[in-house]
């Protein structure tokens, strides 16, 4: 028994609390039943409903790029129609990037693992974020619709006036869009509140882990750019259905406007989809180096001011577009900027590695494919951001490969270090390590042959979105066809093990990675209510020197007035409360 | 063991709600009202190009001020709240006065600055 | 190294090309520099530093400002040159010479349109004289297009209802490729052109022979026309289906509509499918064409017309 | 964290620590939410400063068409709402339940004689052909060749305006029928004050789109 001074007048008890190995009730063994998973309002389970359909459009939308892939095997036609190559890759974009990358990490890991770091129970709004997940499937319903009528051939991007044009279905999806932003509207709205209003005693804005930095930076960008697209979305729709002559020129609109409203929620989007995996990235150097983050505020910091210039560089998509000399010129400019603090955190997860105790396990294998690819992936930016340069490379092979490296070599690499750190928490289970290590082998090398030579035949001139292409790209665009297959072979892997180790896998211990961070003080999986008491927080999450013992602190006496009760005593008595509560 | 900690663990401290007295709540309403007067009435006055828009929105400003700090408890409310409506403002100008940096600035072959 | 950074770019054929590669090289060697750095330090730290037993101490070290400032000013002061040196490049690119040769280029769905002053026109081939500034002013007729010379490194969208331009000087007789980079639909990929340089001489030879457009008996002309608008990227004259109805056989014609009605191929449907060719949509085909209205005249479509009755 | 031995209240979810917490974050919540309510309007607005800037003589001329009398009564019709929404508040924030019911209930009936005006501006213009969108307008009173661009303008930003007035107008009968069970009082009424917060960003956005819709000489 000890007690912490946690606040200026209030004086906690606190006792020791260690998780137990043998955790008699989690949240799987709680509320049982399919019925229970669709109206649980647990964000653990939310969390795994969003893994799972995350997990699911993006086998859709892998099968999508490796139909791409198989096509552009040959100059000509290799096997599919020109309008259906069109409709592939704007539904491959289109799915990526609003039904994978945008929810991946905030929606899925974030959802699971952040109210967990803050020693809260759930989420501030609970019932918002089932919610969010049922408007995000809602969305989705709204884009099969339209691939069940005409698809999509506008590319995910809707230049007008071809998308007023278009004869597919674009206001299913535009209404798809429309409806899926307000999932991550919601989401975002609901994790700035729980990053205020839910942190466990002791935990201050310098204790919060790096993770919750970098999901409070992104919910920041989510709030503030997506509702733009909401509009965006809409007035394109009214543009297609009344001819409304915002964007159309035939109506009197104008297509760069479209631009503009577009890249002001889609380039801070990027963030959206990059920032999280930041998070990640410092979440799990510093576990398995064992050592504390080399400059905390510099990462923290550094987060908050990508989300903001962020905000000012979206003119950079259009340096061709024909708009204005001095908008271009401030756009190149302050892209530039936002090159910096990326740089500040690399350099900052490099220098954690510095006299640390490193274990190279499956997650740190991939951060540091991470940093590896994610550095291509910036220096290939700033090539970008040179004016004349852009000039040259815009909307070629290089683009492409750009934001590939940026967006699966960043994102989605970090999303797998993340699935790979966090997994035993999540399940229980321990995934077989040796066959985790050969599909990071199968997953670096495939990325590297898909994407490389699309540098090269981009620079020397090959654009993108081409059905047929001329004949000196052959040999380029077969080595990436080739590389694609070794990374679906990767994927094809990761399932296979990951599938392996929930069915038949060893049991996890609480914590199997000695890691100093809160989530991992609880049970794996987790307890109904994450912990059985209310965490006390005395120590940085990334505070190596301290012993174990001081981060299993929590109240001796439970807020509710139950410490005398077990974990079961206490689910039952809130169950039956539940029933009188009221929505607010 | 005594540990010590110099924050408090989360925002949220005890604090009286503000009640609003009848007589302040009618002041706002009829000064929003007389305000509204205002703007259709100076709507009327010639006023030369670019300050018509200027008057009418100042106008609207210290309306939109009127009902934010008073009817929405902004005035008596944390400071974080306020930080909140004035960071969307910004985000919302910094959104127009960028766009507008483009489509008011088409026709010159250079910048010109 | 600067062998594989040559290889990634097309060799440069004008003037301005010099400063995009320039920088284009210099950020690569200072990227591989960097990155080089980076890969290294990463598996000598996970060599050195690895874990030896799971009770490893590890020292706190926190911070140190002076390498986080030295991490921020140095690539600050690398970006502000890139962005100066971009820059000066860029506005190159925008400000063309005054005794430029100007070429007016209309990107439709999907080919390009060219037309000379004096009243020569070609389709998806531009002529130009060499070592002499040419200005293309671009326009649009459908949708957005991107007019793109990777030899000359220039690009820029082409925007309906605007005029856009690039200009470049070509610097010795040869052929060089022109794409598409706006996806613009079915044909985005096959929107090729060609800049075809010529010596001064022969280039005003081309010219002298080629001006006043299209000329000769109405069926000629027609036959001309549907070239230079560019039909026969979509209609065929020998029976082949391509995006839209072949012409060979379509005269007097009997065709089913997508509503289900029938037409027959006479000179009003023709004249209607040219001027709004979403009318009366032909079963199984899409409704893609850009309508002509405004852009061709009368008499030009009476010549076409012709020039359809002629394909049995 | 007070209240150590005291059973939750039973309006307080099982994930917070107290009302006060609760209550703290419902409002940082709907202040979230008011921030991207306030950049979902200001798309609209963007595009109104960009079309304005391009085309001047277009809304002096446009704007003529539009009634400025029913445009105030409508400011006016809304500040009257906001009022009685602040005074609801009062009235649960001092256990009134009588009072909170009956400034609802003002509200509601404020809010649709908002709609009512609003339906018959449309339809007198609907009447002149002046629709939304190029495709049904017809009206040729108006000689500038985009008159249609700033009805598309004046028609979607309104139209959304009063989408927001008919979701209120719910929410505030989910109020109503919560207070009629006597749910509210000074120890709860957080309901009442997200909705009351709703309701006077409603009424902000009338008052920045009033003297720019309809005001323009």
């Amino acid at each position: 028994m000890a007690t912490a001074e946690v606040s200026n007048k209030k004086t906690l008890k606190v006792q020791r609390f260690k998780p137990s190995d043998n955790p008699s009730n989690t949240y799987l063994t709680d509320e049982k039943g399919v019925w229970a998973w669709m109206t649980t309002v647990d964000h653990k389970k939310i969390g795994i409903m969003y893994l799972v359909a995350v997990a699911i459009f993006f086998a859709v939308g892998g099968a999508l790029a490796l139909l791409l892939r198989t096509e552009l095997m040959t100059p000509a036609k290799t096997f599919i129609e020109a309008d259906t190559y069109n409709q592939l890759f704007t539904l491959h974009g289109a799915i990526m990037v609003f039904f994978v990358l945008v929810p991946s990490i905030p929606a899925a890991l974030g959802n699971f693992i952040m109210p967990m770091q803050l020693g809260a129970k759930d989420v501030a709004f609970p019932k918002l974020n089932l919610a969010s997940f049922y408007i995000y499937v809602a969305g989705a319903i709204f884009t099969f619709i339209a691939l069940a009528q005409h698809g999509l051939d506008t590319g995910w991007t809707f230049y007008t006036p071809y998308s007023t044009e278009s004869s597919s279905s674009v206001i299913w999806v535009t209404m798809g869009v429309f409806i899926l932003g307000f999932s991550s509207i919601l989401t975002g709205t609901n994790f700035i509140t729980t990053i205020h209003k839910m942190r466990a005693p002791g935990i201050t804005w310098g204790k919060l882990p790096l993770n919750v930095w970098a999901l409070y930076a992104t919910s920041i960008i989510q709030v503030l750019a997506t509702p733009v697209l909401a509009i965006t979305v809409l007035l394109l729709t009214m543009e297609r259905w009344l001819g409304f002559g915002i964007f159309d020129p035939a109506l009197g609109g104008d297509p760069v406007l479209f631009q503009h409203f577009f890249w002001f929620y889609s380039h801070p989007a990027v963030y959206i989809m990059i920032v999280p995996g930041f998070g990640i990235i410092s979440e799990v150097i510093s576990t398995f180096s064992k050592k504390t983050v080399f400059g905390y505020w510099a990462i923290a910091l550094s987060s908050l001011a990508i989300a903001f210039i962020g905000f000012l560089v979206w003119g950079h998509h259009m340096f061709t577009s024909g708009q204005s000399a001095v908008a271009t010129t401030v756009f190149s400019f302050l892209t530039f900027l936002v090159g910096i603090p990326t740089g500040i955190k690399i350099f900052n997860w490099i220098a954690t590695l510095y006299k640390g105790s490193i274990k190279m396990d499956t997650p740190m294998i991939y951060v540091f494919i991470f940093l590896f690819l994610f550095s291509i992936g910036g220096f290939t930016g700033i090539m970008l951001g040179a004016l004349s340069v852009d000039i040259h490379l815009h909307d070629t092979y290089y683009v492409v490969a750009h934001f590939h490296y940026v967006m699966m070599g960043g994102t989605l690499i970090a999303l797998l270090a993340g699935l790979h750190f966090w997994w035993p928490k999540m399940t229980g289970k321990l995934y077989n390590e040796k066959l985790a290590k050969i599909a990071s082998v199968f997953i670096f090398v495939g990325f590297n042959v898909t994407f490389l030579p699309q540098f090269v035949m981009g620079a020397q001139g090959m654009p993108r979105r081409y059905y047929n292409y001329v004949d000196q790209f052959t040999a380029f665009h077969q080595t990436s066809t080739i590389g694609s297959y070794l990374l679906g072979v990767g994927f094809l892997i990761i399932l296979y093990y990951l599938m392996h180790s929930l069915f038949k896998g060893a049991k996890s211990p609480a914590n199997p990675w000695g890691s100093r961070g809160l989530e991992w003080q609880a049970t794996s999986p987790p307890d109904f209510h994450n912990f059985d008491h209310t965490p006390v927080v005395i120590h940085g999450p990334y505070d190596y020197h301290q012993p174990m013992e001081e981060f299993q602190l929590g109240l001796a006496v439970d807020t509710n007035g139950h410490d005398s009760e077990t974990a079961k005593e206490v689910v039952d008595k809130e169950r039956e409360q539940w029933k009188n509560y009221s929505l607010g | 063991m005594i540990l010590s900690e110099d924050k408090t663990m989360s925002e949220h401290n005890h604090h009286e709600h503000h009640v609003s007295s009848v007589g302040q709540l009618w002041a706002i309403g009829i000064a929003l009202t007389l305000l509204t007067i205002l703007t259709v009435g100076l709507s009327h006055v010639e006023i030369p190009a670019p300050f018509d828009v200027v008057v009418a929105l100042t106008v609207a400003f210290v309306k939109a001020f009127l009902v934010c700090a008073f009817f929405m408890n902004l005035y008596w409310d944390t400071k974080f709240n306020s930080m909140l409506l004035i960071g969307a403002f910004a985000f919302f100008i910094l959104m127009v006065a960028v766009t507008l940096l483009d489509t008011l600035y088409r026709n010159d072959v250079v910048p010109s600055f | 190294m600067d062998r594989l950074f040559e290889f990634m770019l097309p060799e440069a054929k004008s003037p301005t090309a010099d400063s995009t590669d320039a920088l284009f090289h210099f950020i690569n060697e200072v990227s591989l520099v960097l990155l080089i750095g980076i890969t290294f330090a990463l598996i000598y730290f996970a060599i050195k530093y690895r874990r030896r037993s799971e009770d490893d101490e590890t020292p706190v070290i926190t911070h140190n400002n002076t390498l986080e400032i030295t991490w921020s000013v140095v690539p600050l002061l690398i970006c502000f040159v890139i962005f100066g040196w971009g820059y000066t490049g860029w506005l190159n690119l925008k400000s063309v010479p005054d005794n430029a040769y100007e070429i007016q280029v209309n990107g439709f769905k999907w080919g390009w349109n060219v037309k000379y002053a004096n009243g020569a026109q070609t389709l998806n081939e531009i002529h130009v004289p060499e070592g002499r500034p040419v200005k293309i002013v671009l326009q649009s007729s459908d949708v957005l297009h991107s007019f793109f010379v990777p030899d000359y490194r220039v690009k820029h969208d082409v925007v309906p209802g605007r005029y856009t331009y690039v200009w470049f000087e070509a610097e010795e007789a040869g052929e060089s490729i022109v794409f598409c980079t706006e996806y613009c639909g079915t044909g985005h990929s096959d929107m090729l052109a060609k800049v075809i340089v010529h010596t001064e001489e022969d280039f005003q030879t081309w010219l002298e022979k080629n001006g006043g457009g299209v000329s000769g008996t109405p069926v000629e002309q027609g036959e001309q026309l549907v070239q230079l608008q560019g039909c026969t990227t979509c209609h065929s004259d020998d029976g082949t289906r391509l995006i839209g109805p072949s012409f060979k056989g379509l005269w007097e014609s009997e065709e089913t509509l997508s509503d289900g009605s029938t037409v027959t191929v006479d000179e009003n449907y023709l004249r209607e499918s040219i001027l709004n060719p979403g009318a009366k949509i032909v079963e199984s085909y899409d409704n893609v064409m850009t309508p002509y209205e405004g852009r061709i005249s009368d008499e030009e479509i009476t010549n076409i017309i012709e020039y359809l009755k002629t394909l049995k | 964290m007070s209240n150590h031995s005291q059973a939750h209240p039973a309006h307080l979810q099982h994930h917070f620590v107290d009302s006060d917490q609760q209550f703290d974050a419902a409002k940082m919540g709907m202040w979230v939410f008011i921030v991207n309510e306030i950049l979902f309007f200001g798309g609209l607005f963007c595009a109104y400063i960009v079309f304005r800037a391009w085309y001047p003589d277009l809304f002096t001329m446009a704007a003529t068409k539009l009634d400025t009398t029913m445009g105030a009564i409508n400011t006016v019709v809304l500040i009257g709402s906001s009022l009685s929404v602040a005074m609801a508040i009062r009235a649960a924030q001092l256990n009134k339940t009588k009072w909170i019911k009956i400034n609802l209930l003002i509200t509601i009936t404020l809010a649709c004689v908002f709609l009512v005006i609003k339906y018959f501006e449309y339809s007198h213009k609907m009447h002149d052909g002046i629709f939304p969108g190029a495709t049904l307008y017809t009206y040729e009173g108006i000689d500038h060749p985009l008159a249609h661009v700033f009805f598309s303008i004046y028609y979607v930003m309104t139209g959304i305006h009063a989408i927001h007035i008919i979701v209120g107008i719910g929410l505030m009968i989910w109020i109503y029928i919560r207070a009629k069970r006597n749910e509210f009082g000074s120890e709860y009424y957080t309901p009442v004050e997200m909705v009351g917060l709703y309701w006077h960003l409603v009424d902000v956005i009338w008052i920045f789109l009033f003297p720019l819709l309809y005001l323009i000489e």
